[in-house]
């Protein structure tokens, strides 16, 4: 027991952190290429053209991973946060101010297809459909959380000050959603729902969830390459970082 | 085979502004993002070049 | 009684000292001297409980504070450079107010006393807007006398005092170490006890 | 610490942040003709139609709500953090979270609570009947506690912060979501006939995890500032 527990503190040290995501993130970016790939195929060339939708459909393949992906790395975020603020580990705040950034793009990529598919479909560029409009916020908690970090000075305040927004968001979300979602069905308004479509065809499912998995390796691999710099820059007083084999030639 | 020729492909129906400025979107940025993620390293490792350089003229 | 063992400071990439321990029993001084930004108020900061070390740990009565938290919070008293004085309220308010907020009530007829034995007298109920950096220093300092606290940590307590008001606070905190209290403090002026003094040179 | 010495502690604090607002009357009035302010501009926005009026009313009154406390949200820990009284809060033998829960009240007291009471008149001006009216004092009531739970948390997060007057905003109005949909629908669902019930208990549940969660939070976020 105390030996696993005493491998887990040393992974957690940048020191060893960092070599080790460096080999790590080529790997990602094959899986990332080879999910992609594949899902793109089986997108564009396997799925069936929709029986309602037309081809306009196909943008569910970027949409509902960039969504699935928006809301579980704020989750992944969160956990970090969390652990940054329970056990004092540095690098726990490092990887939360490294996922965001990713976290943000995804809900913005979220947005932006949506808006494309919801013209095509509904004639409007925008709609306020539950989705959507939670998504609109958790993009603006994303960029809340960015802002305050970086008007933040010192490292480990910024590190823990984002872990409570964190946390106090990640206790939020579901209320928000159900909230928009009570709103919405009040108002009666237009509601978008890209992944209930009832002719969803099995073909159509696994494109989404080949994407789905490149989308996340993509997600890993950005998010350890962003963590290795910010290593870097926190750590530069640190002795080993000067003999980092980079530094060397 | 969904598709008769390239230029059936990339009309996507009619769809194509939608379609194609989805995916698009989705491709530049996954792109720039990796690149600028990757500069802040190389920034990073530079600096620190700077600085040891610095350290080492000092103690000369 | 307070014992601190093997500290490091760290603000922002510098460290400021590290391996810094004592140990400091019922009844003793630590003055703790240094130059501008060698890190007196971190320490004296973290000695509250303030901001965590970098390193090491802090004892109170062999327990680590951060685990006493409350249990150690009301044994001590701290004084930092802002004395926590509301412009608004009078003397006599901020006393009483600050004695509450530390979880130490006081009665007026406490609190009035403790203003006249530091030199406020006929002062007692006008706003704190109008009492000079000294003066208001001294309502700051009414809380020495006020909360009874078992550790005193006073950063500057002299700044702004004139010499009588140097010469009564010195008597005051004899006083407390006499009757077994204890006290770490910084200051760049002399401060003349009676007791004897331990110092520590942060540098 | 014994119970009794915690609830008079709590009462310390609001009677001392009630006394401080007391003798700063302009703080507070600020917020309240700030308030009345952005309530009347819209009708000269959006045109004297009473019947459009009726409809956006709820909406805006709570819109105007959310920004007005927010507004005072900065000053709510700054002053005490700028002449460490802060720090004597987090070194005193009283919890810290009951400290902070008492400020958190006092702030409802002088930000929340006459928004709620001066929202019947604003709502006059929008031809609100006097049901609806009364729906809505009462949704600002259970909804305005909130707006100052939460605000805490930002307001803690960004003490002594660049910037940090903007950036409460960014970071709290989002999360204000909830108070501003539960709050507003209530009005809006009684006024067609639906029954508020249901919002001012979910409104009233927002509150009851907020009283749980927001002080805690608070807490955190001030030891973090002062470190």
């Amino acid at each position: 027991m105390s030996n696993g527990i005493i491998n887990w503190f040393k992974f957690s040290s940048p020191q060893t952190f960092y070599p080790l995501a460096g080999k790590m993130i080529p790997w990602f970016w094959a899986l990332t290429a080879i999910f992609g790939v594949a899902g793109l195929t089986i997108g564009f060339f396997v799925a069936p053209t929709d029986a309602q939708q037309g081809e306009g459909y196909r943008i569910i393949f970027v949409h509902v991973p960039a969504s699935w992906m928006s809301m579980f790395i704020y989750l992944v975020m969160a956990f970090w946060a969390a652990l940054g603020l329970g056990f004092n580990t540095r690098l726990s705040g490092m990887m939360a101010s490294a996922l965001a950034p990713t976290g943000a793009l995804m809900a913005f990529l979220s947005l932006w297809t949506g808006a494309l598919w919801g013209k095509p479909m509904w004639g409007t560029w925008w709609v306020w459909d539950a989705r959507l409009t939670s998504e609109l916020i958790l993009f603006f908690l994303y960029l809340g959380f960015i802002a305050l970090q970086s008007a933040i000075d010192d490292a480990r305040r910024a590190d823990k000050a984002g872990a409570v927004l964190a946390l106090v968001g990640v206790i939020n979300i579901p209320i928000i959603y159900f909230s928009v979602k009570w709103w919405n069905t009040l108002h009666q308004g237009a509601s978008v729902s890209l992944t209930k479509s009832p002719s969803m065809a099995q073909t159509m499912l696994w494109g989404m969830l080949l994407m789905a998995l490149a989308f996340w390796m993509y997600s890993i691999a950005v998010s350890l390459t962003r963590v290795r710099a910010i290593i870097l820059e926190r750590e530069r007083h640190a002795g080993w970082v000067e003999e980092l084999p980079e530094l060397k030639s | 085979m969904n598709w008769g020729s390239a230029s059936e492909f990339f009309a996507m129906g009619g769809h194509a502004l939608y379609v194609w400025g989805s995916f698009g979107a989705c491709a530049v940025l996954m792109i720039v993002e990796p690149i600028l993620a990757a500069r802040r390293r190389t920034t990073a490792l530079d600096e620190l070049r700077r600085e040891i350089r610095a350290r080492k003229e000092s103690n000369e | 009684m307070l014992e601190a063992s093997n500290l490091e400071c760290v603000r922002g990439e510098k460290s400021l000292f590290r391996g810094l321990s004592f140990r400091l029993a019922a009844g003793a001084c630590l003055m703790v001297q240094g130059a501008n930004g060698s890190g007196k108020t971190s320490l004296l900061r973290m000695l509250c409980g303030l901001s965590p070390p970098a390193q090491g740990e802090i004892r109170w009565k062999g327990e680590p504070i951060r685990r006493l938290a409350e249990d150690y919070r009301g044994e001590l008293l701290y004084c930092g450079h802002a004395g926590a004085v509301k412009d608004e309220l009078t003397a006599l308010e901020n006393a009483r107010i600050s004695a509450t907020l530390a979880g130490a009530p006081v009665d007026e007829e406490a609190a009035r006393a403790a203003l006249r034995q530091l030199g406020l007298k006929g002062r007692e109920d006008l706003p704190a807007r109008v009492l000079s950096a000294g003066q208001k220093r001294r309502v700051a300092l009414t809380r020495l006398l006020l909360e009874k606290r078992r550790l005193w940590v006073l950063d500057e307590p002299l700044t702004a005092l004139d010499k009588a008001a140097v010469a009564n606070l010195c008597g005051v905190i004899d006083a407390h170490l006499a009757g077994g209290g204890m006290a770490v403090l910084t200051s760049h002026q002399d401060l003349p006890l009676a007791g004897r003094v331990e110092h520590l040179r942060l540098d | 610490m014994a119970e009794t010495g915690i609830l008079s502690a709590l009462g310390a604090v609001i009677r001392r942040d009630l006394l401080l607002a007391m003798r700063r009357k302009s703080d507070v009035l600020t917020t309240l003709f700030f308030f009345v302010i952005v309530v009347s501009l819209f009708p000269l926005g959006i045109g004297p139609e009473m019947g459009m009026l009726r409809q956006i009313a709820p909406g805006v009154l709570w819109v105007a709500a959310l920004l007005a406390s927010m507004l005072s949200l900065p000053r709510l820990f700054a002053a005490d953090h700028a002449d460490g009284t802060l720090e004597q809060m987090a070194l005193s033998a009283v919890p810290l979270g009951v400290l902070v829960t008492g400020k958190i009240v006092a702030h409802w007291l002088v930000s929340g609570l006459p928004l709620a009471l001066l929202a019947p008149v604003l709502g006059l001006q929008f031809d609100l009947p006097a049901d609806a009216l009364g729906v809505m004092v009462l949704a600002l009531l259970i909804g305005t506690p909130v707006l100052s739970l939460i605000g805490a948390v930002g307001a803690g997060l960004t003490l002594g912060v660049r910037g940090g007057g903007v950036l409460v905003s960014l970071l709290v109005l989002p999360l204000y979501v909830p108070a501003l949909i539960f709050g507003a629908g209530a009005v809006e669902s009684h006024i067609s006939g639906l029954g508020a019930t249901a919002h001012l208990s979910l409104l009233a549940a927002f509150l009851a995890l907020a009283a749980f969660f927001g002080p805690w939070a608070t807490t955190v976020a001030l030891r973090i500032a002062l470190e």
